[in-house]
């Protein structure tokens, strides 16, 4: 067992440390935090200048502009960008379809989307739910036909984050639906400009714009922009999904979250002491905290079998079960470190003229946080899955 | 030993029920909500006519004379449809000061008019510092001859937006946090020196800061006493504990019934959801918790309505049964919806963060937690 | 809504007081703590005092002996002999066969065994589960095959409380199984003396002799100790049920037992100062005592509402559900504060020699309380129904 | 960054999850506690040969020189047997005080003892007073020319039957509670004036209840510095409370198996119970726990290798997770086992039991969470 970080590994913090104090602006961090194209920009943005210094693909192969790093590297850099308050990259490109395309796209696919990808040129979106069929992926009604060299696409996927962003979707669709519920799914990329997308907003608890649905009516895509082989899409699709339910934990993002909420809680005062000599409160977030230390074991563990070739394996389901669920407790903290101005929705006023400044925040992280546990397949589905293929029952 | 409603209790909550049921669909309630005011004139008249208006007070003022239980019977069927006009800041708090102060002056220019529905009041006692410290009083009244003059800053005042009067704790002696000291005036909202800012709540409901430059008021406005308004607030926060929480019963029980409709019709892996045991039993513990928390509202109601000895503690029970089993049917409403209990359209949401409010105002179960530790613990 | 006592129920309460003062002793109190005969004997010399005061009873016709209690008067008496510290009833005879005697019994039956039980001079136990058959009771194996006017019974009952005492044994046996599984099964009365019983001890977890295995090899008991029609004693035992999961959630003994826990607390010392002073345990009590406030209120809507003629209905799940969760909350939290003393196990030594006077009590109590969330239709199962029949899942 | 043994602990492992494998059926085990010494001394001398009463002691005084990481392989396998030999006892604790002491002829006269299993120790350092807090030492020990005259009891202390030597905690200045002003005295069990009450804890251990009246022990037999002992103490502890946790661990696991591989054989309602979907949600959690033990047990093994910072934060957190995690996986092996559960005949309980004392032992979980408060928030 060993864990401590050699002359190297340090060097590499420096590194990164001073990355981010240099690019990771509090201009760029404002910007980052507002909606629509200010917030698109501003991404962009930070993901180039990772990108400028190498840093933006770790875990893509080195030949298409990945950076090799070890797990531990890896690890510092993650707990570092979030301590910093850095946002994580949109994954949907980066981290969902770019290793589709690496792992099992041809040559022509991955020169023609890799590059783009990288310079954050285009914006992707997922296309994997619908809106009969949540958890229950296999599920999938949208359905692709043959039409000469195009596939010809009808149905609708469903929660669609960021889609009103998006240059290209990757989407599973439906190409034969006489066998198994798993097989007869194909792999697309469709490019949104398409005609007969649709892209519909949906109005969520958060009040803020993040899904959408996305109606395809007739749309034309062509066969060269499947992945692989017809019908065998769920194989391609089925590798990414551990890798998502690793990365929805965020342990470093909880880590500095906590962080922040024990700033807060010192400078809030209730009957004439700061909040957190509340032993209550105290106790909250060590219970959270706790967790939260374990948790950052179970991954470190996970990858370490990652590194020595035994891949992530079902523990998986556990990370994005304990992970999300830290997520949620913390947000809940938050919301009661505000109190009444929990309620708070920002109109013309700001967060000054009416009480604390994190109210507002505080509903936002908390409303669009509920999500957390019904994605990448929800936690019933996650532990479903455990009980299944990790105990045997 | 019963647990029924009088007959009278009963139509009156026919007559809620009725209401929310023919005027009061998830659409229009929304709208209700958007009007300019916070909701909607119309049915406040509607109210007054029906004479919702006039339950808590005594029938020397033209009141229904009502108690606990009767406020509690219209407050459940207020929150299944999530009636956003201002019963509890006007009938019972702003109401229920007036109501309780020994004053016939004030009662005698106001409650009529409240039974009416020509006025609007509002209470204003939170303060940018004072989180849930009813006490924590820094907005100033100073004495000038015959009139007070109030200085300071009040935030999150419920339907302060729309209020015609509002009630302001203020500190005319002792330190910040002293429940000593506190005084109650009456002020008019467009008073010279009141600055009001209004801003929306995530439960749809229109509040506002109000903001108090050498404002005068005379000292007959004064409600209740000088130097001894923190036992009126006392009172009355803990019957709109009661009423919030019998509100926070009615969307309870209006979220289990739609999950449980909900995943019997939402199928995944070829079935409907409802049929998997392991969200059977977490609706069985949804189910529970809607049950314990009407338990205690009833042992709430009936402490109050027998001014039981250990009120103030089946209150803090009560407060901190509703915030915590309230979450945990909030929770899971919106989690066995899966995508749909994310969206706006869906009223889930909404009823999750009216509870949400409820837990949070007059302090969150926690702080109602200690509170009640302090009651029972520390003898 | 009223709760308040009228003067009656005042002076009734009165009266339970002065009983209790008068007759549930000191000595009593210690002799019925004690093992094996002195327990037993201790607990009929109390039950004869009630039924010497016409209070043994309650719920039973008055022709039979029985006292007809309000709903308010037997809450009353309850939460007074809880609170005095006296136990209840032995359930088995008085509460359990009895109902079933008088319900669906003949005349004979009925004078035969209920001015026995009143009298304590039979001790009964309850013949249910079986090995193979736990919560799910319908699958019971146990077999009565008629021969003459005699059924013969061949096979097992497990878990039966306190069969070493007993002089009957109530069994569900199966009479016909060719049909449904809840069809087919007989309700007879034993004799524990009949030849080929034989009375098994189990030893558990809390050190105490309570659990027994009863084998029937042959066993003759005559035709005339069924209760109502033979294979129609599923009817009869699901009468029963209910009445069980309401008595099992225990809400007056609870409160009984968090008095004296707060009493313990306050005298305890940890680091200077009293536990009770210490929040986190202050937040485990109230946790529990706030749900026991809400139960007791359930309860007595359950109890309104039979007294409306309206039959306990399947609320009586909740209250065995919650009741025994907060039995084990409460004998966790004396563990707890019994601290290293709650391991202790008293052989030779006393209490006085070793520490804690409670510590070795803790210990059985937490570990008798184990059983309490399995017996009776476990909680699982009372979930199951509750699923089902009142939710309609 | 890696988290694999060595070759060398990985023999060690598996030479003790041998031993449990062909040596400690459960009936065996309970064979071995009943012995009246409460634990079987073959099986001790067994230990010896196989080195393993050397592993935590420094090469220069015949030890095995191993670390936190190779306590834990022994220990977590030790755990799956609930092996009663006073490992900790003699070898952790008392063995650990004196070797972290600062005493060379201390260590000369005894280490070699424990390591070729002639020589039980054990450390007394509760009181009847004392709860958790380890510097609540109201034994005294005066100095009476060069020896100290101690006076006092002790109680529940681990393999105190057994114990040829005692190493114990007594005040020789300072207030009750203070941590200053402990020192540490060896003292032989049989010597004038020690008196020893015997009897066995749940989880098998036989310990005993020491009375000390007047006992007369060199100043040659302190261990450590005099008024200094608390360091000491704290030090051990915090080993031992990782040994204690590993030992957890393997108790955990063992429990999670078992529980895992009953729900498959037994059927209810005609099917294997293991099929209910609310079961196995359940059994998920347990997993989860087990797992989310592991982490923060490695955690704190690697704080301990690296001598961190904030070690004492992660033995804390460590021993509230075992505390918890471990009480939830025992209460659901006992309620999935049913009926079974409840038998003393099952092993099940026996392991619950162990869980239990681990928890309760050096502070339960409520009170290691007080501390970890202490150690993150009270800056």
């Amino acid at each position: 067992m060993d864990i401590t970080f050699s002359a190297e590994e340090l060097a590499f913090r420096d590194q990164v440390r001073e990355f981010l104090a240099q690019n990771w602006t509090p201009d760029l961090a404002r910007r980052i935090r507002g909606e629509d194209e200010e917030f698109k920009a501003a991404q962009i943005e930070w993901q180039n200048k990772l990108n400028d210094k190498g840093w933006l693909a770790p875990g893509w192969p080195v030949e298409h502009g990945g950076v090799a790093w070890s797990v531990t590297e890896n690890f510092i850099f993650e707990t570092e960008r979030s301590l910093a308050g850095a946002p994580d990259v949109v994954p949907f490109g980066l981290k969902m379809v770019a290793p589709v395309i690496y792992g099992f796209g041809n040559e022509e696919q991955k020169q023609r989307f890799l590059p783009r990808i990288l310079k954050s040129e285009d914006w992707w979106c997922q296309g994997y739910s619908e809106p009969g069929a949540g958890s229950d992926l296999a599920a999938l009604k949208t359905k692709a036909e043959l039409d000469g060299d195009d596939y010809i696409v009808n149905g609708a996927k469903v929660w669609t984050t960021y889609a009103q962003y998006a240059d290209w979707i990757f989407c599973l669709v439906r190409t034969d639906a006489s066998g198994k519920r798993q097989d007869g799914i194909s792999f697309l990329l469709i490019d949104m400009k398409s005609p007969g997308i649709t892209v519909n907003k949906i109005s969520s608890i958060d009040d803020h714009h993040s899904l959408n649905e996305v109606v395809f009516d007739n749309v034309r895509v062509p066969v060269a922009n499947r992945i692989g082989e017809q019908d065998k899409g769920w194989t391609y699709a089925k590798a990414l999904l551990a890798h998502e339910r690793t990365s929805i934990a965020g342990v470093a993002d909880s880590k500095r979250r906590l962080r922040d909420l024990r700033k807060l809680l010192s400078e809030e005062i209730s009957g004439g002491r700061p909040l957190i000599e509340d032993v209550q409160f105290q106790n909250r977030l060590s219970n959270t905290e706790i967790e939260l230390m374990a948790l950052e074991y179970t991954e470190l563990r996970v990858l370490a079998s990652t590194a020595d070739g035994k891949g992530p394996g079902v523990e998986s389901s556990l990370l994005k079960i304990k992970g999300t669920e830290i997520q949620q407790a913390i947000q809940q903290m938050y919301m009661d470190l505000a109190g009444y101005y929990s309620g708070v929705l920002h109109g013309d006023e700001t967060a000054e003229s009416i009480g604390h400044a994190f109210g507002h925040d505080a509903r936002k992280a908390y409303m669009y946080g509920r999500a957390a546990t019904i994605y990448g397949g929800s936690n019933e589905v996650q532990k479903n899955i455990t009980a299944k293929y990790v105990l045997g029952l | 030993m019963n647990f029924n409603l009088s007959e009278e209790q009963n139509m009156l909550k026919d007559s809620v029920a009725r209401f929310v049921q023919d005027e009061y669909d998830f659409e229009t309630r929304r709208s209700n909500a958007a009007n300019p005011l916070g909701f909607n004139p119309d049915n406040w008249q509607t109210f007054a006519e029906l004479g919702w208006l006039s339950i808590p007070f005594e029938e020397a003022y033209g009141g229904f004379g009502g108690g606990p239980t009767d406020v509690m019977a219209v407050m459940e069927e207020m929150g299944k449809g999530l009636v956003v006009e201002p019963f509890v800041a006007t009938v019972l708090m702003f109401g229920g000061l007036l109501s309780k102060s020994d004053n016939p002056a004030l009662k005698d220019a106001n409650i009529e008019k409240i039974i009416d529905g020509s006025l609007q009041g509002a209470f204003a006692y939170v303060e940018r510092q004072s989180r849930f410290e009813l006490a924590d009083v820094k907005t100033q009244a100073k004495r000038d001859g015959d009139d007070f003059v109030l200085n300071g800053e009040k935030t999150v005042v419920f339907n302060g937006a729309a209020a015609n009067k509002v009630i302001v704790s203020a500190r005319t002696s002792g330190e910040q946090c002293d429940e000593a000291g506190i005084t109650l005036f009456l002020i008019d909202a467009d008073a010279p020196g009141v600055e009001r800012t209004q801003y929306r709540l995530m439960d749809g409901q229109l509040v506002a800061n109000i903001k108090l430059n050498d404002v005068r008021v005379a000292a007959s406005q004064v409600v209740g006493k000088v130097d001894e308004g923190y036992t009126l607030i006392d009172s009355v926060v803990s019957d709109v504990t009661i009423a919030l929480c019998a509100e926070a019963l009615g969307i309870m029980q209006k979220l289990n019934t739609t999950t449980i409709e909900y995943t019997k019709t939402r199928q995944q892996f070829g079935v409907a959801i409802s049929s998997f045991q392991a969200l059977q039993h977490r609706m069985v513990d949804m189910f529970m918790a809607g049950e314990q928390a009407k338990s205690i509202l009833y042992r709430a109601v009936c402490a109050a309505e027998g001014e039981a000895d250990d009120l103030a503690k089946n209150i803090a029970a009560l407060k901190v049964m509703i915030g915590r089993n309230g979450k945990l049917i909030g929770d899971e409403a919106i989690q066995l919806h899966g995508g749909m209990g994310l969206t706006d359209e869906l009223d889930v949401g909404h009823y999750v963060k009216r509870l949400m409010m409820i837990n949070t105002t007059f302090g969150d179960a926690d702080y109602q937690q200690q509170k009640f530790n302090r009651l029972a613990y520390a003898e």
